[in-house]
């Protein structure tokens, strides 16, 4: 689904990492990690196409990318650091409005089950900035099952979230791998994915 | 694990989804201006305090010259002119700089809708915001200037005309200095407003033909071609500078 | 001030901003030599990369 | 011998040729300027009308030709960067600019400077002067926006963006600004009287070449010290003989 040959990330001066080669098959699934810096973020960046490698290809279902590339803006669901909300919009607004950016139909009964599933069903109508970051993130969550999208590329998608809400999350990553997705997560949290499935791969080693 | 099972749908929904991305450039127009829009109604007393500072700034001229009526009709097309794009550099930041903040600009990015029209979008709606009040406005403030009613109507046609392409040249400059320090203040307006300078020139310069009785037509069409020129070049030129911005 | 004056205080800073241009390029030359010799940078990490890699 | 654009567009074979272009473009501009004075100052004559302060024009006008070539130049390789991603590309664009500017800035001294005993005013809002005013907004846009971004890569993106959407507004702002200028004051005074006596044509077109000799020089200069700093890590910069010794 996925490949990366000998793929190199620089910041300003400093070479992050080199040499990154992987492949992640339908179903299956790559935990990044490693300490602050070495260039998790950065990676996940270029696999979801928003900044160009200093070196290295990155090829989606055979065929290599560039950054931005039309083929894989349709195929990827990219979670970054920060939950994509806007304070001025409740949280059904929020949800409506990401799915249908990306391309989706959000009816309104699709968008009160889904919120009702991450148990935010009660407070869909309110502005997202009296939100804990738990909850946002949990909105972030339903727009994942949402998303119809093979790949899925996750950067530090437990932050915030408390128990139930991991538990929801490896549902979800879980479930996606069953249908033939694949996934790039960048956790130290163990999601309970069966290891057959998991490549695991370590920066700045 | 305790999350109830998900609804998944099946695979074959993958190809479905790939298949349909969205070549709407008209939807992704559309879903751009109408969340802008939205977010702006949304914080209705920023638009206003951004207004005020476009009427206060009118004001201030005859306070800092004279109140006589030749020298106030003289400059007034001017005043109003660089008013309107002093307003329009201001409530710049907002097109880009808070989705920038929460991340939303990543995703609009990623979205299968063409950038160059999710960002024309935006700038349709920064427009309805800032450049189409400051247009109607005008003709309430040009009695401060004791400008007749020809030259007000020559005024407002070309405030309509110009201030379009003010936000869309002015998108390029957010989105470049999209996070730099002072990015939103001093830079932009030194990387902005001489590119402004033909707009400003065509514009103030109309009611001054007019007056002169050379009619405005000529200086009304060449803002015309300046905005059909500005309505397919920038949106390429800032989709292109929010890419840079977000590598 | 006859013409002469002008004529000089135009050629004059011309050859001075040459002239100046010529040592700020010179001066940023030498800053980068001396950054080149405090020796490259740290060896690059590598990867490790572990596990199956899942069915299929 | 077919070039092989590709073989200098790497930065380490292109820092060696460049150093040799420097010293020869260095040496030419310098003779040409030599010849070029010579032709002004001694061979043509005193203006009837304007004396000897016409002969500033013999940096008045290579440098404002300059100005707006070396905008063009560095929004050429800007494309060039966008287009095909060649790094040098970018650090040419990144070098041009201070000359660039420095060109427009004689140009509107030199001006002022004539302008002062020919119209008794430094500044007389000529449609020219005033398009080359706003030419040097356009250059210290260029460097400011640089200077603010850190990172250069995003810089020489960034920067290429924004001289292509100047390069297509310069046209654009000299014709508005003439436009202006006819409305408000008439057209403007010729600066060069009615018909250009040959050898102030000739002495004018030699000082145009040797200013572009000039530039091209410092710029070849400039791009081989940027070179070096964005290659700092480099090994070839490592073994370079000037980096290896003191």
């Amino acid at each position: 689904m996925l490949e990366v040959h000998d793929l190199a990330g620089r910041r300003g001066h400093a070479d992050l990492f080199a040499g990154v080669d992987f492949r992640v098959p339908a179903g299956g699934a790559v935990v990044v990690t490693g300490p602050n810096g070495t260039g998790k973020t950065t990676l996940l960046r270029m696999l979801a196409g928003l900044s160009a490698p200093a070196a290295g290809e990155i090829r989606l279902k055979g065929h290599k990318v560039a950054p931005f590339a039309p083929e894989l803006r349709a195929a990827v669901a990219y979670a970054g650091h920060l939950p994509a909300l806007k304070d001025e919009l409740t949280a059904e607004e929020n949800l409506s409005s990401l799915v249908r950016l990306a391309g989706g139909t959000a009816g309104p009964d699709a968008m009160r089950s889904a919120l009702d599933r991450v148990a935010l069903g009660r407070r869909r109508s309110l502005p997202a900035r009296v939100l804990s970051a738990g909850q946002r993130r949990r909105i972030g969550l339903a727009r994942l099952a949402l998303l119809e999208r093979p790949v899925w590329i996750l950067d530090e998608p437990v932050t915030a979230l408390d128990a139930a809400g991991i538990g929801l999350l490896a549902t979800l990553v879980h479930d996606h791998l069953d249908r033939g997705g694949a996934a790039v997560l960048a956790t130290h949290q163990a999601l309970g994915l069966e290891p057959s499935r998991v490549q695991s791969l370590v920066l700045g080693g | 694990m305790s999350g109830m099972a998900l609804r998944s749908p099946a695979p074959a929904a993958f190809e479905a989804a790939a298949g349909r991305t969205a070549d709407g450039a008209l939807a992704g127009l559309r879903w751009a201006a109408a969340r802008d829009l939205r977010l702006a109604l949304r914080s209705r007393a920023e638009l206003g305090v951004q207004l005020l500072f476009y009427v206060i700034v009118v004001a201030l001229f005859p306070l800092s010259m004279t109140p006589e009526r030749n020298l106030l009709a003289t400059m007034g097309p001017g005043v109003l002119w660089v008013a309107a794009l002093l307003a329009s550099l201001l409530s710049l930041p907002r097109l880009f700089a808070t989705d920038h903040a929460d991340g939303t600009l990543e995703q609009i990015a990623l979205s299968p809708y063409p950038l160059e029209a999710l960002v024309a979008g935006k700038v349709l709606a920064h427009w309805l915001t800032t450049g189409l009040p400051v247009a109607l406005l005008a003709p309430l403030l040009a009695l401060q200037y004791y400008l007749d009613a020809g030259s007000v109507a020559v005024l407002v046609a070309g405030l309509l005309l110009g201030t379009p392409i003010l936000s869309l040249l002015g998108a390029v400059g957010a989105a470049l200095t999209l996070g730099l320090r002072g990015g939103g203040g001093s830079l932009l307006a030194l990387l902005i407003l001489p590119l402004y300078v033909p707009v400003l020139i065509f514009g103030a310069g109309a009611v001054d033909a007019a007056r002169a009785g050379l009619g405005a037509t000529a200086n009304l069409s060449l803002l015309g071609a300046g905005l059909a020129l500005a309505l397919v070049g920038t949106p390429f030129a800032a989709a292109a500078a929010v890419r840079i911005a977000l590598d | 001030m006859n013409h002469w004056h002008f004529i000089l205080g135009a050629y004059g800073v011309t050859v001075l901003a040459m002239v100046v241009e010529i040592l700020a390029a010179r001066a940023r030359r030498r800053a980068a030599l001396e950054a080149a010799r405090a020796g490259a940078d740290a060896p690059v990490p590598g990867a490790q990369l572990s596990g199956t890699g899942g069915p299929g | 011998m077919a070039l092989n654009w590709y073989r200098f567009s790497s930065p380490a074979t292109f820092y060696p040729l460049a150093g040799r272009l420097v010293p020869l473009f260095g040496w030419g501009a310098a003779v040409l300027a030599a010849v070029g004075l010579w032709l002004g100052f001694v061979v043509a004559p005193t203006d009837f009308q304007q004396g000897e302060v016409y002969r500033i024009i013999f940096i008045h006008v290579p440098s404002a030709w300059m100005s707006m070539f070396l905008y063009v130049v560095m929004a050429f390789w800007g494309a060039l960067l966008l287009g095909f991603n060649t790094r040098l590309s970018g650090m040419m664009a990144q070098a041009i600019a201070p000359t660039g500017a420095l060109m427009t800035f004689i140009a509107l001294w030199s001006g002022a400077l004539w302008g002062r005993p020919t119209w008794g005013t430094y500044w007389a809002w000529d449609a020219r002067m005033t398009s080359e005013l706003i030419l040097l907004f356009l250059y210290f846009g260029i460097i400011a926006l640089r200077q603010a971004i850190g990172d250069p890569r995003r810089a020489d993106r960034a920067c290429a963006v924004l001289a292509l959407v100047g390069v297509v507004n310069i046209p654009i702002i000299y014709f508005s600004v003439k436009w202006w200028n006819t409305l408000h004051q008439g057209a403007s005074v010729k600066l060069t009287g009615s018909s250009m006596e040959t050898t102030m044509l000739a002495g004018m077109l030699v000082m145009s070449f040797a200013f572009w000799f000039y530039a091209i020089a410092v710029v070849l200069a400039r791009v081989r010290t940027i070179v070096l700093e964005r290659e700092r890590g480099a090994a070839w910069v490592a073994e370079l003989p000037e980096a290896r010794s003191a």
